[in-house]
């Protein structure tokens, strides 16, 4: 199979029923239709582990870890604003620790905004947002240190990760933080449920974000979100199908769905 | 109200430059390969993205500036952990200023390798342009242009005796003899080239001229090569390249591998802590993490073999199947929520967090 | 002993050090770990800017802006001239430099210009990207639930098929938030996608453990075997 | 808290006994390596043919690649197959110099009068930034000698008989990736090909990559696979076999002290599992 550069036909018109999607569900969702949304049980454990920092008056730590600037990122700040709020609203401490520079700008913005949200943008503390390392391993071994310096309440891990996620969570473990991790990278997500209190798995991390805001934006996002997957869902079975009748009936089968979305602009006659 | 409507231009001014910002992209995506390359953009694509990678490039001060703040005030006030920031400090300006001072070094070694090489283009330049004269530049005469080159050659020549001499200096690696008898001779045959040149005469291009031009550009090719392990070399045996390799080599890598090996530690400690059948999918994750170790260690084959069964069958077996099927199902789920993040950020169709209201 | 292998010596020496240093942690958060970790951030703070300079803005921006890559020959004439359309560089540097009033209290809406500009670029890339993965990885799976090995249907092959498309299946339905309802066949089937899931992350623990372990042994060689050499060679010169 | 740092020491003692006191045991048979070897040892060269192998490594994986570009290095070498190497990752410049130099001079000392030197048995073609764009101009290429140009001393290739000229892509029989990094093996897979040339392609892959590198080796697009430290391992006691004189002692106490490591997890998961129905036994007697 060759790389893919273009959009094919196949593929443009995916893209256009994607943004017709999202643009109904914007708009059934402003008209007031309420989504139901799937409990997610992760998010409770979320707040009840902020509460907890707060009866013991620990900080919290929240970290994208590797995470570049891209949708993750902006799915992960989405949790964090509502996690920030909560934070002012109970005057906790609030520690970030930075990989990228250019994810700082972002974090740096979504909490100001929290804290504003929360009619407490004068206890922001700037100083909070600290960039440790681009580099993997000494991102990790700073923020083990801070862990153990600021003896942190709970521990929220939302993003990229790769071979410091243990390092990361084990640190929390050390000092006995409540934990809660999501990962969209499967390779990290088994070291998560060993030593996280609470994994989100995969696309989790997206749908918690809508889950805690109830945000009409997210929600209708939420919504196109299912139905583009449900597509998926049914181009699979039809190929499947297609595949298993094939030794009985070849002429049916060769319509594979995968044409539909490979073949190039050359392959139709204008 | 003037403050609200200032406000306002602005975020509408932050979305103009997110839907800039993917507009190249997306469009090269979009268009097929025959528009691309009609626009030019198939040519240019990497000096375009080059542009992109500029933007974010210049981030980089953002990093330090943080540390320099954060660090620097603890020392400065003397607050709990200073001396720490100290190090921190300490670790920061020296990696700057050794990897600054290395990598000038570096540039001056390529550029004085470079004009040896030059010697060399120059000749064939010379060649070329006397077999092809250009249309659209203007050329000195051949005579002038040879000049140049023994020229350049006799300096070039005298920096080459210079490096030599220092590269016999007390602390000479054993392959030093070696290398300058390379070089040696390789100048030797490129200065009998040059007497050559100087002897004939250049008035016109004949078989004899072109065939010593051609020799000169070979010949100079070598002696560059040659040049370049001696100044390689040499540039080891600085101390700032001492320095570099004790930063790089003696605490960079080995801090970095440490941490990654504590790894190997807490993998213990989670499968004890952890991996305890609570249910049947913790006991699931159990089972089939047990097996594919089994599979992989020579203990497990022995074992297995007694009891007929291949464990490294049933290792590949679990990699390829269950755990492909469900990997892909994430990896698809998560791509698609992805997508619609992304079709929603490019477009600035917001809420919350990034470019809020104002309440 | 030349002063390259008397560097050698004190970078392995150092080098143990600095991995005890890390180690020393698992007993217990110390000072000396403290120092370690403090270094090693400040290290990799001044390398990760200098190789974002070394290698890619001062090769492939700067050096031709600044024309250092037209070369020049001895009698002054030039391989290939200056190239101006370079300067137009400037403007993607000084938009970048944006980023800067992200400190700045009544500026900060002039960084959020480039902030939202990289947010785009990177969104558009990822409407690219997930077409060029997504789609190999559903038409890989179009996997027939029966198969036939020379005329004759294979049990074990088909079962396998037959399992890989109902985990992925069920997995994908796991993730459905916005449909099923209680009762409805999707929330019904939902809770079916969790233990295959952790199969899948059981297998991934299990294959991951060798590399994580690989590097502990690798440290354990350099003790063992390197670093006590050296350390005995030392005191051996000392006395 | 103290059980957590028995914990530790027990996994610290599990992998130094064996190298301290340099046991070792015969590796695990794995059918992927296996295939590997026959795929190099099946490789026919004429003149002017060669292999091509691609370390894309950094410090962070050689514990897994580097004893893995070792026994593939050492198996071309053995069968005196020129090498051209190059890499893909800024990283990974140091092992390209330094490990076929390890790998000659052993062999050397295990066959002496006999020499492997640069430039006759192999090349190092350095870092090529560029990944998957300059993988596809090097396939379209009519001549690799000038395509690579230079060597990482600045040595223009045509100064090496044995890679002086070597026409298309055609002429490489083999191709090895040994990588522990994401998307560098895919630029291969999917761009190191053209219409009626398909090379033989083996790879090295770390453990954590494993479930995916096996994709491909279902599909028959690779052709030869090293499962991670115990993939070399293995390769290398199928060398010893062939080559009785090749000494592989370290690389199998290392992949001993892996086995033993592993055996210590699983333990360990096994007393997790019995300590607390011990407990509540004990408890329940009471």
């Amino acid at each position: 199979m060759s790389g893919l550069e273009h959009v094919t036909p196949g593929i443009l018109c995916v893209l256009i029923f994607a943004g017709w999607l999202l643009y109904r569900e914007l708009s059934r969702v402003k008209q007031g239709y309420v989504h139901f949304i799937r409990r997610i049980p992760g998010v409770d454990a979320l707040e009840s582990a902020v509460g907890r920092c707060a009866e013991q008056g620990r900080p919290v730590v929240f970290t994208t870890a590797l995470t570049d600037v891209g949708p993750t990122l902006y799915a992960c700040l989405g949790v964090l604003h509502s996690i920030a709020r909560r934070v002012a609203q109970y005057k906790l401490k609030l520690l970030i620790p930075q990989y990228t520079p250019e994810a700082m700008a972002l974090v740096e913005d979504t909490v100001r905004d929290a804290y504003r949200e929360a009619g407490r943008s004068s206890s922001f503390d700037p100083e909070s947002i600290k960039f440790l390392s681009s580099e993997q391993f000494a991102f990790a071994s700073g923020y083990m240190g801070l862990m153990h310096r600021e003896k942190a309440g709970a521990a929220f891990m939302f993003g990229a990760f790769a071979a410091e996620a243990l390092v990361l969570a084990e640190a929390g473990q050390q000092v006995g933080a409540r934990q809660v991790a999501a990962s969209v990278s499967p390779e990290q997500v088994a070291f998560f449920i060993c030593t996280c209190d609470y994994t989100l798995i995969g696309e989790e991390l997206f749908g918690s974000s809508a889950y805690l805001s109830r945000e009409p934006v997210q929600v209708a996002t939420l919504a196109a979100q299912d139905r583009l997957k449900l597509l998926c869902l049914g181009f699979i079975v039809i190929g499947v199908l297609l595949a298993t009748i094939q030794p009985w009936a070849p002429r049916v089968a060769s319509i594979m769905p995968d044409r539909l979305l490979s073949s190039d602009w050359g392959a139709i006659s204008w | 109200m003037v403050a609200q409507d200032v406000n306002d231009a602005r975020k509408k001014l932050i979305r103009v430059f997110t839907f800039l910002g993917g507009i190249y992209f997306f469009l090269h995506f979009l268009l097929p390969e025959s528009a691309v390359s009609y626009l030019g953009w198939r040519a240019n694509h990497e000096a375009i993205s080059n542009g992109f990678i500029v933007v974010g490039a210049m981030a980089l001060g953002l990093g330090i500036f943080n540390i320099v703040r954060d660090h620097g005030a603890r020392c400065v006030f003397k607050r709990s952990g200073w001396f720490n920031s100290l190090a921190l400090l300490l670790g920061l300006s020296s990696m700057l200023f050794v990897t600054t001072g290395q990598w000038i070094n570096g540039q001056k070694n390529s550029s004085d390798v470079r004009r040896v090489r030059l010697t060399g283009e120059f000749a064939s330049r010379i060649l070329s342009d006397a077999e092809r004269p250009p249309q659209d530049r203007a050329v000195p005469p051949l005579s002038a242009r040879i000049t140049a080159l023994l020229g350049h050659q006799r300096a070039q020549a005298s920096a080459i005796e210079g490096e030599i001499a220092v590269s016999l200096g007390p602390d000479a690696p054993a392959s030093a003899p070696m290398l300058i008898g390379e070089v040696k001779s390789k100048l030797d045959a490129l200065d009998q080239d040059m007497s050559e040149i100087a002897r004939v005469p250049w008035e016109a291009l004949g078989p004899q001229q072109k065939a010593l031009l051609e020799r000169v550009a070979q010949n100079a090719t070598k002696l560059a090569s040659a040049y370049s392990l001696i100044k390689q070399a040499n540039h080891s045996r600085t101390r700032i390249h001492k320095l570099y390799t004790f930063l790089y080599d003696g605490l960079f890598n080995q801090l970095g591998s440490a941490m990654f090996a504590l790894l190997g530690v807490y993998i213990g400690a989670a499968a004890y802590r952890a991996f305890r059948v609570r249910s049947l999918e913790s006991g699931l994750m159990m089972a089939t993490a047990v097996l594919v170790m089994l599979g992989q260690i020579s203990l497990g084959e022995s074992q297995a073999a007694r009891a007929g069964v291949s464990l490294q069958d049933i290792r590949q077996w679990l990699l390829e199947v269950p755990n492909s099927a469900a990997f892909r199902a994430i990896r698809l789920g998560a791509g698609v929520a992805g997508l619609m993040l992304a079709i929603r950020m490019w477009l600035s169709i917001e809420s919350t967090s990034f470019s809020s209201r104002e309440r | 002993m030349d002063s390259l292998g008397s560097l050698n010596l004190l970078t392995t020496v150092v080098g143990g050090i600095a991995t005890l240093a890390i180690f020393s942690f698992l007993i217990k958060e110390n000072a000396f770990y403290r120092f370690f970790e403090h270094l090693f951030l400040g290290i990799a703070a001044g390398l990760g800017p200098m190789l974002i300079v070394r290698d890619f803005l001062w090769p492939n921006i700067l050096e031709p802006m600044l024309g250092l890559t037209v070369v020049r020959y001895p009698d002054g004439t030039v391989e290939q001239p200056y190239q101006p359309l370079y300067l137009l560089y400037l403007a993607p540097m000084l938009f970048g430099c944006l980023y800067y009033f992200i400190y700045s209290q009544r500026h900060a809406w002039l960084a959020k210009l480039v902030i939202g500009f990289t947010l785009g670029a990177s969104g558009a890339l990822t409407i690219r990207g997930f077409f060029s993965e997504a789609i190999p990885q559903i038409t890989g799976s179009f996997k027939p639930l029966l198969v036939f090995v020379d005329g004759h249907l294979s049990l074990f092959e088909s079962f396998s098929n037959m399992l890989f498309v109902a985990t992925l299946l069920l997995v994908l339905n796991y993730f459905f938030f916005t449909f099923g309802r209680e009762g409805s066949l999707q929330g019904r089937l939902a809770p079916l996608g969790r233990p295959l899931l952790m199969v899948c992350f059981g297998a991934f623990f299990g294959s991951t453990v060798m590399a994580r372990l690989a590097l502990l042994v690798e440290r354990v060689q350099f003790i063992v075997g390197d670093w006590f050499a050296a350390v005995r060679f030392l005191l051996g010169v000392a006395y | 808290m103290g059980g957590r740092r028995i914990i530790y020491l027990l996994m610290i003692f599990a992998v130094a006994a064996p190298i301290i006191v340099g046991f070792s045991q015969r590796p695990s048979r794995l059918q992927s390596a296996e295939r590997m070897y026959e795929v190099v040892e099946s490789v026919r060269i004429e003149p002017g043919e060669v292999a091509l192998v691609w370390l894309d490594f950094g410090p962070n994986t050689t514990a897994e690649n580097e004893p893995q570009a070792t026994v593939l290095l050492e198996h071309l070498f053995r069968r005196r197959i020129p090498v051209i190497l190059l890499s893909q990752y800024q990283q990974s410049e140091r092992f390209l110099e330094s490990i076929p130099r390890k790998v000659a001079k052993r062999l050397e000392r295990e066959m002496p009068g006999q020499h492997w030197r640069y430039g006759e048995a192999w090349i190092n073609g350095g870092f090529r930034p560029g990944s998957g764009i300059f993988i596809q101009s090097m396939v379209s290429a009519p001549d690799l000698t000038k395509f690579l140009g230079r060597d990482v001393q600045g040595m223009p290739l045509t100064h090496y008989p044995n890679f002086a000229s070597l026409g298309g892509v055609e002429r490489v029989k083999l191709v090895g990736e040994i990588t522990g990094l994401v998307g560098v093996f895919d630029n291969i897979i999917q761009f190191l090909q053209k219409d009626g040339y398909r090379p033989t392609i083996v790879h090295g892959c770390t453990s954590i990559t494993i479930p995916e590198a096996y994709i491909f080796l279902d599909s028959g697009q690779l052709k030869g696979l090293l499962e991670g430290i115990a993939g070399a391992a293995w390769y290398s006691e199928v060398i010893k076999r062939a080559y009785p004189e090749s000494d592989n002692k370290k690389l199998l106490v290392t992949n001993t002290s892996l086995g033993l490591a592993h055996l210590v997890l699983i333990l360990l998961i096994v007393f997790g599992n019995v300590a607390p129905l011990m407990k509540k036994f004990r408890r329940g007697d009471g």
